[in-house]
């Protein structure tokens, strides 16, 4: 049995990034990447299960356990289906982690952006939170 | 189940096997139409999205089959959650594992099937963050729980499903002068007036079709 | 000479929308062409002249003239060098367009799906630019 | 041109396709350098942006011997605008624009020099919405021009190219400890501080480029 290095207590929050567009989600992680580095787990999802624009619950689940981090994990989302998705992803989540995972009232883009940048400063879960949704628009 | 077996027995996972199945067909048949009526004040993709959730439900019938109604409830919300795609995902799967968790080990008789829709419907409006009046499937689903509430224990199975039908498609037809203020139609503003919520329509299909199962006379 | 056929002055606003990476801009695209259909002029580019993440004057000015209408154009950006690089777009248009082309102060793409909204119910640019500007975010 | 060159005949096109060689030369050596600097508070970019703008202003190398000092110098603006590709390009781009129409037909003298080079300031502040203490390229050019006004007409070329250039390098340096408010660094908030902002460090090679190609003695 491989033990896990347990994450040390200080990692970086990690984001999620849900579009309904494939594409959106991975250019918003491109450009996220681009401010940030691998200095956060950034993970993004876009598409209904059949891959159309959409949203999907396994993928959104997915997503939060690749950027899982222990000091949490915020989400971006576009508009309302992504959001209740997500809703729906963060409460079928097991007990200990559903308390760790937001979603940012911001916008997909620009909030990833701001999360990001945010979170690689080691800024807290609530911070981090509060820097996208601090944003005026654009 | 006829109202005389729930009464006493019970529904049974037959009844609802047999209801699953006309609600599937149902949908599959309208997908046209809802993906219509979602294009007007939508994105286009509620019969799609529909489609897809309950042809994943039809595909976990052997599952289901095995299962208690309960379960079987439970079943169908988390399969819709998984894989309708679009708001209505959750908001249908949230309403099926309402119902499911309401069942609380009794058998399932008229009574308790009012509790459960109003349980289920409880939790499309805290999942949804909505209420009646915002032009949604709410239009559809709260009259039809009123109506089968008021039924009462012992109501007539033609009587119920005239009733239930008709509250159902009073409901739908209710959304078409009203202005969304959730979900995607409400981006409209005024321009969603006019038009039928396709998830209002989508849930009189499904009472339909779930009616006919229960109480349609056998062939 | 082919005459053009001049355009009817109840034309729907166009929208272009301009991203860092190209891959936001289609998939933004994507997504309002699933709302709106083509009742509306729109046109998106991302990228800098290079295809790298960033933008490009002259590929705004192309995608303003591919969305053009007589009724105007409403721009959708989504960072700091986007804005910078479109409202230079803009300056460089002909006089008499110049003035029919207005940036969005409002994030990318739910702007974007709040704008064609907008303009696909035949909205005065201004309008328009209300329409994206009022979102709050996400 | 030699000081008093400039003040008889004003600045040749051969002088000023001297100083574009030059500041070409300085940003494609320095590329990585700014991108470096890019990297630690914005996207990374800024030595790739700078090195396509200024080579395709080489690439207009011959079009700009062809033209008058003002004309070439509206050539480096566009094509900035049209190939930088960030927040950079429109910015330098209207700073050239503006220190063209700023020759209003006349030779160009130093303190014509001055005069263009406070426009072109007037025209990055416009465009950027910005003004000295952003931590932004303004920190380097607006004490240049300072300098460069208060040096005269009359200026020896050696203590001026000594003034401008101690202007630009500690321009560029007094960025280090502000915290940026425009541009991709201001997301950055209090972690800006500590670091050279890319703009004003291009700024200051830029400015110290064309200082050596108009003032150094010839080798
Ligand atoms: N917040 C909400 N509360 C209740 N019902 C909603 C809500 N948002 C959307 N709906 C229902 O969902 C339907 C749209 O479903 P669908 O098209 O499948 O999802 P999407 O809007 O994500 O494309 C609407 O017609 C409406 O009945
Ligand atoms: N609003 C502004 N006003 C003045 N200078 C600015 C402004 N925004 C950015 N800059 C300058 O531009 C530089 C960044 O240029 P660059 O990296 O090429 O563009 P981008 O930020 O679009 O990636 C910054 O270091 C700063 O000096
Ligand atoms: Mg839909
Ligand atoms: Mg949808
Ligand atoms: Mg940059
Ligand atoms: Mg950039």
């Amino acid at each position: 049995m491989t033990k896990k290095t347990p994450a040390k207590p200080t990692a970086n929050v990690g984001i999620v990034i849900v579009s309904h567009s494939p594409d959106v989600a991975r250019g918003a992680a491109d450009m996220v990447r681009q401010m940030v580095g691998t200095s956060i787990p950034l993970a993004h999802c876009g598409g209904d299960p059949d891959g159309g624009l959409g949203t999907s619950v396994p993928a959104i689940m997915a997503a939060i356990e690749a950027a899982w981090s222990p000091s949490g994990v915020a989400i971006l989302v576009d508009l309302g289906g992504a959001e209740t998705n997500s809703e729906m992803a963060i409460e079928m989540l097991d007990d200990d982690r559903r308390d760790l995972v937001v979603i940012c009232n911001a916008p997909v883009v620009e909030g990833a952006i701001m999360a990001a940048t945010e979170a690689s400063g080691g800024a807290r879960l609530a911070e981090v939170k509060a820097a996208a949704e601090e944003l005026s628009p654009a | 189940m006829s109202s005389t077996d729930a009464a006493q027995t019970g529904l049974t996972i037959e009844a609802l096997t047999k209801a699953i199945d006309a609600v599937v067909a149902t949908i599959v048949d309208h997908a046209s139409e809802l993906t219509d009526l979602d294009m007007a004040i939508g994105d286009g993709d509620h019969g799609l999205n529909m489609k897809r959730g309950f042809e994943a439900v039809r595909g976990a019938a052997a599952k289901i089959a095995a299962q208690t109604p309960a379960d079987a409830l439970k079943t169908i919300g988390t399969t819709l959650i998984m894989t309708v795609g679009g708001a209505s995902g959750p908001l249908y799967g949230s309403l099926f594992l309402a119902m499911s968790k309401a069942v609380a080990d009794r058998p399932i008789d008229l009574v308790v099937a009012a509790e459960m829709l109003e349980a289920g419907i409880q939790a499309v409006q805290s999942r949804g963050k909505s209420h009646a009046g915002e032009k949604t499937m709410l239009e559809t689903l709260i009259p039809v729980g009123a109506a089968l509430t008021a039924a009462g224990p012992a109501a007539d199975p033609a009587a119920l499903t005239a009733a239930l039908k008709a509250a159902a498609a009073a409901g739908a037809a209710s959304t078409v002068p009203l202005r969304a203020s959730k979900g995607r139609a409400s981006f409209l503003g005024e321009r969603s007036i006019g038009h039928m919520d396709p998830g209002a329509r989508s849930s009189e299909l499904m009472v339909g079709a779930v009616c006919d199962a229960f109480f349609a006379p056998a062939p």
